[in-house]
């Protein structure tokens, strides 16, 4: 035990497991409907982590070996678990990600929260919530993992369905976890075939197996698939990625936290995590590729014709995931993971900036947001433009630098097609991320009079509170200046920096997607005699196709209807009450039957009963006596 | 004849049909009673016989007879006792009324 | 096996501790209901004590029967009173303590026929104790009946919603079972020609492949009707409904883990032949017992229906494990067996709160209950949560063990039940929006929410699911000590 | 005649009021059993009882006879003329027999009458080779406080039990009447 201690990395770990668990059931048991004290408790404990995270990023920039720490949490006979931390380069990015994160919605919800009954809940669910995000980071073990990640999911459903009174929040906190717990059945699946095939599920140990082959093909193949659907779960990929757009029904930062940055990239850092595992089997990497492309373009062309502004980032994030996984799927690491980690940064500052604008004026429609003045909130505005154009990957925003990254991992696949879809994608991004912000900068109908009409009491709500501003500027800096870490990045992650040759084609082709996107979108929108109509309504059918999000919820909920509850259920359930339950009524019913049709025996006349008695032994005995 | 245990056991034999007559035939429970009593006392005849005739020690038969005496005299007050609830009961003391347990 | 005789009479006086409590509450007056529940409290109180001594202070390293007491009781037909403590009962042990502990709490509102309630419950557990801590055969089904009777008057007299009948399908049922025990038990008896009804020398005669396939299939069928095996089941969710709050409480948590300690204790570990013949079935109406559970529980509407049913799919698991016979599935099932009656527990508890308040169970009239009684119904969501498998309780390592044996072992039934656990979190957290989210029914909207005091059976068990979901080797270790022997001896 | 003359010998006296003695008994049952009028009836058992005693007597148990004639007919029969009297009042008419009825029980007793007669003819009685003739009260009481003990205990465990069996019952109902 004093190893714990004396080890300051162990301890820094160890802390960051132990600090937000406490907090959660300090909050949870004791200081529930004390606010201040809620959040004292909390923000303390998630910035210790936070330090930590930094003060790890920082001591082991040079790192060269993996640090591993394991114990003992389960022996069983073939089943042992081990509960340790492993800390290399890619598990101390997620970490500081995370904590940085998680850090920064902390402080904004101060504003954003401000005044609901459940704020001291709401504090608990996020250490909840951090815990389990930094677990999965730093977890040593593939199953750990998986515990780290299901407690990911459990936090996810909690503050999803944090305004349980709302039907549609608690209806989309349980899709959410039902969705994801559907993937991770598969997830588990692999996990349990790969325990009996192979046994240690260590990471780093795995992944040195499927390095040197020392794993039947079949077993990786197997198990990458399996594990995928864990990742196509969390990371809402086709055709799980059906949650992800409803669960924006939580609180705003909760999006930015969970639904965007942190939670919902688990899946594309799994795959990171595992990532030599993972590429031994070409079919995981084939299926993921196409998967992943499927899911950019879905989303996409779903985000062009949102109107709820959370929709619409949603649906930009399933894409940008898909595109992340594209990029690991097409062979590099790097690109995946770096994408992961600007896009964490751009998406948060996406989501807290509409969060501003949504606490402001009240309504998620960013229409309305427009003809209401949305764009005198300056900080909030210029803020969600940066991060806009990160989105849409124009220079010298990071956004740029990892989507380049990933059009380079495509362009020097072997099939151009992924390519070819990639930069298709690129292109809607930025075509749907400027409909927003031209609709939100260039509003066509402000009126008003019909604002002074029924929004007098938005007009004396406060401006936006310093708690909710830093944090996005701190993200603002980050999503200018990460882009230009990437050699750093490089060195880190990979431990040598690749060689980029400039290619010009690509890099053309690249800027001139994005560009053509945004000047659609100007034409579309943003000028002066822009119809602001989109050009997908030229064709009205694949416009409602678009609108009704590819009848993907539609079959989800056909095929929960007719199947789960239509036919297992309901079978059962009439199996249950009347073959089983009822063949058991019947036997015990035909019991009492007989026992009716001979009661006629029963006269109650006990001389003749009392007679028939008599005649009988009389009788009998006479019989055995004369025999003899 | 006087001392021979087939007479007595004759003697019992007859006493113990005619008690079962009884039993059988009469509605009035407290004739059954009484012919109960008789069968009992039949009972008790072929103890005392045997006791008379073949038993090794004497003693025991009588012992038997008089624990068959305070076995009857408890079933006499139990059952004059359950004879009077019934009457209270459903007014009759005919044993043919008393049907509530047909089925 | 090893035995280690104890130095003080720890099982006996935990066996006594509930009859002491009963027999003074026999003397004691009907209207004094305080003196009465202060009573029951501390007769439950001693018990859990000392099973908590005994599961604390049980040496895994010395392994084997420890804390035996042995003492001849009918010489001439080898019976005897044998009682000890290892791995695999000490969890029980330690889960019926807890359950009864806070069953006593959560009933601490009854004002019905106080003292015959808690006098039959004490009953009740006296029997449960005794059927897991004695390793004669006969005082193991002595003790066995003891349980079942008590449940039929508790059910009957202070039960709800077609009380009689679900009464009476019970004690049916569990009397078809012991039906089946008996001519087991005889037989294995009969044929062993040691004249002993010791389980542990039993075990160490090699009976005969037919015995063993005939005396274990009755006696797994027998118990079954008790751990509720597909399609033996439907007893449990009809009885469960109509008890009163606590007897749930100890019906689901503990009654039902007889019947899988039986099948473990008596059939497989004195028939491992008959076991191997049989486990394909077994494992069979396992896992379709999982599957069936939550399915069915997925149409439910009442409250209770949907914990019975899920109590179905959750000893499926159980079942599931034992049928593996390996170190790791009998592990996760022991582990289960804890797990899921500390939950079940929790969610009886739970809904016997908001039931003695709203009178009702029907999900439909419920509603948006995390606003008018957080506290209350927060433990319910604790309990949901458990049940669909959230890692951080108990439950979930046991399931993770099972299933992955399972799946080692019996790899299509073990995919099966394992992808039903998507379904098993649907259902469990339907039950949950539609009861405790949305916008609160305003007929229930004056409840007060429950108090500390009365919350304390509640905590005790969240604290229990948490600390072993935390740190399962505290149980694990335990369990394997006993287990690893036993499936040496399979 | 030979017969005709024993009669008047000691032993033809003996033999004569044992024949007496039995009749009286036979008569007594049959009008216990016969008569319609149930207090007949009770008289009836009555001289039966007395006859049953005067066996005992013939039997050398004297003592028994005593008994016989205190139990039976000082408490029982007294017994249940009370119950009559409690009961069914006598002036009321009363249903007529069922000769079928009466039929059934007689051949049912017949028969019964038959196998056991059977029964006794086909046996032979053996006597113990090895008899006491001590016959005396003494030894009787001896027996019963000795090697008998626990009957005695238990006889009169039975007839407390009896008691308040009899009070249980008969109390019943007594409130509402």
């Amino acid at each position: 035990m004093s190893a714990w201690f004396s080890d300051l990395t162990l301890l820094g770990c160890f802390l960051c497991m132990v600090l937000p668990i406490a907090s959660f059931g300090l909050i949870m048991i004791f200081t529930r409907n004390n606010h201040k004290l809620s959040l004292a408790i909390s923000l303390l404990c998630s910035t210790i982590p936070l330090m930590i995270a930094w003060s790890l990023l920082y001591r082991y920039w040079d790192i060269a070996e993996p640090i591993v720490y394991n114990y003992d949490w389960i022996l069983s006979d073939f089943i042992k678990i081990p509960f340790g931390f492993l800390l290399d380069p890619t598990s101390l990015l997620m970490l500081t990600i995370v904590a940085t994160i998680s850090w920064l919605v902390q402080i904004y919800s101060i504003g954003y929260m401000e005044g609901d009954p459940g704020f001291g809940n709401y504090y608990a669910f996020l250490s909840l919530f951090a815990l389990s995000m930094l677990g999965v980071s730093i977890s040593s073990g593939l199953l750990q993992l998986y515990i780290c990640w299901e407690l990911v999911g459990v936090s996810s459903y909690l503050l999803i369905g944090f305004w349980y009174e709302k039907f549609s929040a608690s209806e989309a906190g349980k899709k959410a976890f039902v969705v994801t717990r559907f993937g991770d059945v598969g997830f588990f699946m692999g996990l349990a075939i790969l325990t009996i095939f192979y046994g240690n599920l260590e990471i780093a140990n795995i992944n040195s197996a499927a390095v040197a082959q020392s794993m039947p093909p079949w077993l990786i193949s197997t198990g990458a698939l399996l594990i995928f659907c864990g990742v196509m779960g969390k990371s809402a990929q086709f055709p799980l990625h059906v949650w992800l757009p409803d669960a924006m029904e939580g609180p705003t930062p909760v999006s930015a936290l969970l639904h965007s940055a942190t939670m919902v990239a688990a899946g594309v850092f799994l795959i990171a995590r595992i990532y030599p595992f993972f590429s031994a089997s070409p079919e995981a990497m084939a299926v993921a590729l196409a998967l992943g492309t499927i899911t950019l373009l879905l989303s996409s062309t779903i985000g062009m014709v949102a109107t709820d502004i959370k929709q619409v980032w949603a649906y930009s994030t399933v894409s940008q995931l898909g595109f992340m996984i594209m990029g690991l799927a097409a062979g590099s690491y790097f690109a995946g993971y770096f994408h992961l980690t600007t896009h964490a940064g751009f998406k948060a500052l996406l989501f807290l900036c509409s969060g501003v604008f949504i606490h402001h004026f009240g309504t998620n429609d960013f229409f309305v947001m427009a003809a209401k003045g949305g764009r005198k909130l300056i900080i909030p505005m210029v803020t969600i433009t940066i991060a806009a154009l990160a989105l849409s990957g124009i220079f010298p925003f990071s956004g740029f630098f990892s989507k380049e990254a990933i059009l380079g991992a495509l362009y020097h696949h072997p099939n151009k097609i992924w390519f070819l879809m990639g930069l298709f994608g690129a292109f809607l991004t930025a075509y749907y991320t400027f409909r927003v912000i031209f609709v939100m900068l260039f509003p066509k109908n402000s009126a008003p009079e019909e604002k002074h009409g029924h929004d007098e009491p938005h007009e004396e709500h406060h401006g936006v509170p310093w708690v909710m501003s830093i944090p996005l500027l701190i993200l603002a800096t980050f999503t200018i200046i990460l882009g230009f870490c990437q050699g750093y990045l490089e060195r880190f992650l990979l431990g040598h920096t690749l060689h980029h040759e400039h290619n010009y084609l690509l890099l053309v082709s690249a800027v001139i997607a994005a560009l053509s996107g945004i000047g659609l979108a100007w034409l579309d929108w943003g000028s002066k005699k822009a119809k602001c109509v989109g050009f997908i309504s030229y064709v009205p059918a694949l416009e409602n196709f678009f609108k009704e999000k590819w009848y993907m919820d539609h079959f989800w909920r056909w095929f929960l209807n007719a199947f789960i509850y239509g036919t297992f259920s309901r079978l059962f359930t009439y199996n249950d009450r009347r073959v089983v339950d009822g063949g058991v009524d019947t036997v015990a019913f035909s019991t009492i039957g007989s026992g009716r049709l001979l009661s006629f025996l029963q006269t109650a006349l006990l001389q003749l009963n009392l007679l028939f008695m008599v005649v009988v032994v009389a009788g009998v005995g006479l019989y055995l006596l004369m025999g003899r | 004849m006087i001392n021979n245990v087939e007479t007595y056991l004759y003697i019992a034999l007859f006493l113990f049909a005619i008690g079962l007559y009884g039993v059988l035939a009469r509605r009035s429970l407290i004739a059954v009673l009484i012919s109960v009593e008789l069968m009992l006392n039949a009972a008790m005849i072929n103890f005392m016989a045997f006791n008379r005739f073949l038993a090794p020690h004497p003693a025991v038969g009588q012992i038997y007879a008089l624990f068959i005496m305070a076995v009857a005299a408890a079933e006499a007050a139990i059952g004059l006792s359950i004879i009077v609830a019934i009457y209270r009961k459903m007014k009759s003391i005919n044993v043919e009324h008393a049907t509530e347990l047909r089925g | 096996m090893v035995e280690h005789v104890a130095d003080f009479p720890y099982l006996t006086c935990m066996l006594l501790a509930p009859v002491v409590g009963l027999t003074i509450i026999l003397f004691l007056k009907e209207e004094w209901h305080f003196l009465i529940r202060v009573v029951s409290l501390s007769a439950a109180a001693i018990a859990l004590g000392l099973s908590i001594y005994t599961f604390v202070n049980y040496d895994t390293a010395l392994g084997g029967l420890q804390f035996v007491e042995k003492y001849e009781w009918v010489k001439s037909f080898g019976i005897y009173y044998y009682v000890g403590v290892d791995g695999i009962n000490a969890p029980l042990l330690l889960l019926t303590g807890i359950v009864i502990f806070t069953g006593v709490l959560t009933m601490w509102e009854l004002e019905n026929r106080v003292k015959e309630y808690f006098a039959f419950m004490l009953a009740l557990v006296t029997g449960v104790f005794g059927v897991f801590m004695s390793m004669d055969m006969f005082v193991f089904f002595l003790f066995y009946e003891i349980a079942v009777v008590p449940m039929y008057i508790l059910i009957l007299i202070w039960g709800s919603t077609r009380k009689i009948y679900a009464a009476m399908k019970l004690t049916l049922y569990l009397m078809a079972g012991s039906g089946l025990i008996i001519p087991g038990i005889l037989l294995l008896y009969a044929t062993s020609g040691i004249n002993t009804f010791d389980m542990i020398q039993l075990h160490g005669v090699h009976f005969a492949p037919w015995v063993q396939k005939t005396a274990f299939v009755l006696l797994y069928f027998g118990f079954g009707v008790l751990a509720a095996v597909w399609p033996f089941h439907t007893w449990s969710p009809v009885g469960h409904v109509a008890a009163p709050t606590a007897v749930s409480m100890l019906h689901a948590g503990v009654l039902m883990k007889l019947g899988a300690y039986g099948i473990l204790r008596v059939a497989m570990f004195l028939c491992p032949d008959g076991f191997q013949y049989w486990a394909q079935l077994m494992a069979l109406l396992a896992a379709v017992g999982i599957v069936y559970g939550v399915f069915v529980g997925l149409a439910q509407t009442d409250l209770k229906y949907v914990i019975g049913y899920s109590s179905v799919s959750h000893m499926g698991i159980v079942g599931l494990g034992l049928a593996t016979g390996t170190v790791d599935g009998i592990n996760g099932s022991v582990f289960q067996m804890f797990a899921h009656g500390v939950m079940t527990a929790l969610f009886f508890s739970a809904v016997g709160y908001i039931y003695d308040r709203t009178h009702t169970r029907m999900i439909y009239e419920l509603g948006g209950f995390s606003k008018i009684m957080p506290v209350a119904s927060g433990y319910f969501i604790i309990a949901a949560l458990c049940g669909a498998g959230v890692p951080g309780f108990a439950s979930f390592w046991a399931e993770l063990l099972v299933f992955i044996s399972a799946v080692k072992v019996f790899p299509v039934r073990g995919l099966i039940a394992l992808a039903s656990i998507v379904i098993g979190a649907l259902f469990a957290l339907r039950v949950v929006q539609k009861t405790f989210y949305n916008e609160p029914n305003p007929k229930f909207i004056h409840f007060k929410d429950v108090s500390p005091f009365l919350g304390l059976p509640r905590a005790i068990l969240v604290a229990t699911m948490v600390l072993f979901g935390i740190f399962p080797r505290l149980m694990l270790d335990l369990i394997k000590s006993a287990v690893v022997p036993f499936v040496n001896g399979l | 005649m030979k017969f005709m003359m024993d009669l008047f010998s000691a032993e033809g006296m003996a033999t004569l009021s044992f024949l007496g003695v039995v009749g009286l008994t036979f008569i007594g049952a049959l009008i216990a059993v016969g008569a319609r009028n149930i207090f007949h009836n009770v008289l009836g058992l009555a001289l039966a009882l007395f006859g049953v005693a005067g066996l005992f007597v013939y039997l050398n148990s004297p003592f028994v006879a005593m008994m016989e004639i205190l139990i039976y007919v000082g408490a029982i029969c007294i017994a249940i003329c009370f119950a009559i009297m409690l009961s069914e009042p006598l002036y009321l008419p009363k249903p007529p027999r069922k000769p079928i009825k009466l039929l059934g029980a007689g051949l049912a007793s017949g028969l019964i009458f038959a196998m056991l007669g059977l029964l006794m003819k086909k046996t032979t009685w053996v006597a113990a080779t090895e008899r006491s003739t001590d016959w005396s009260i003494t030894t009787v009481g001896h027996f019963l406080l000795t090697k008998y003990a626990l009957i005695f205990e238990v006889i009169s465990l039975v007839l407390l039990v009896a008691m308040l069996g009899a009070i249980v019952t008969a109390r019943d109902g007594r409130g509402e009447t």
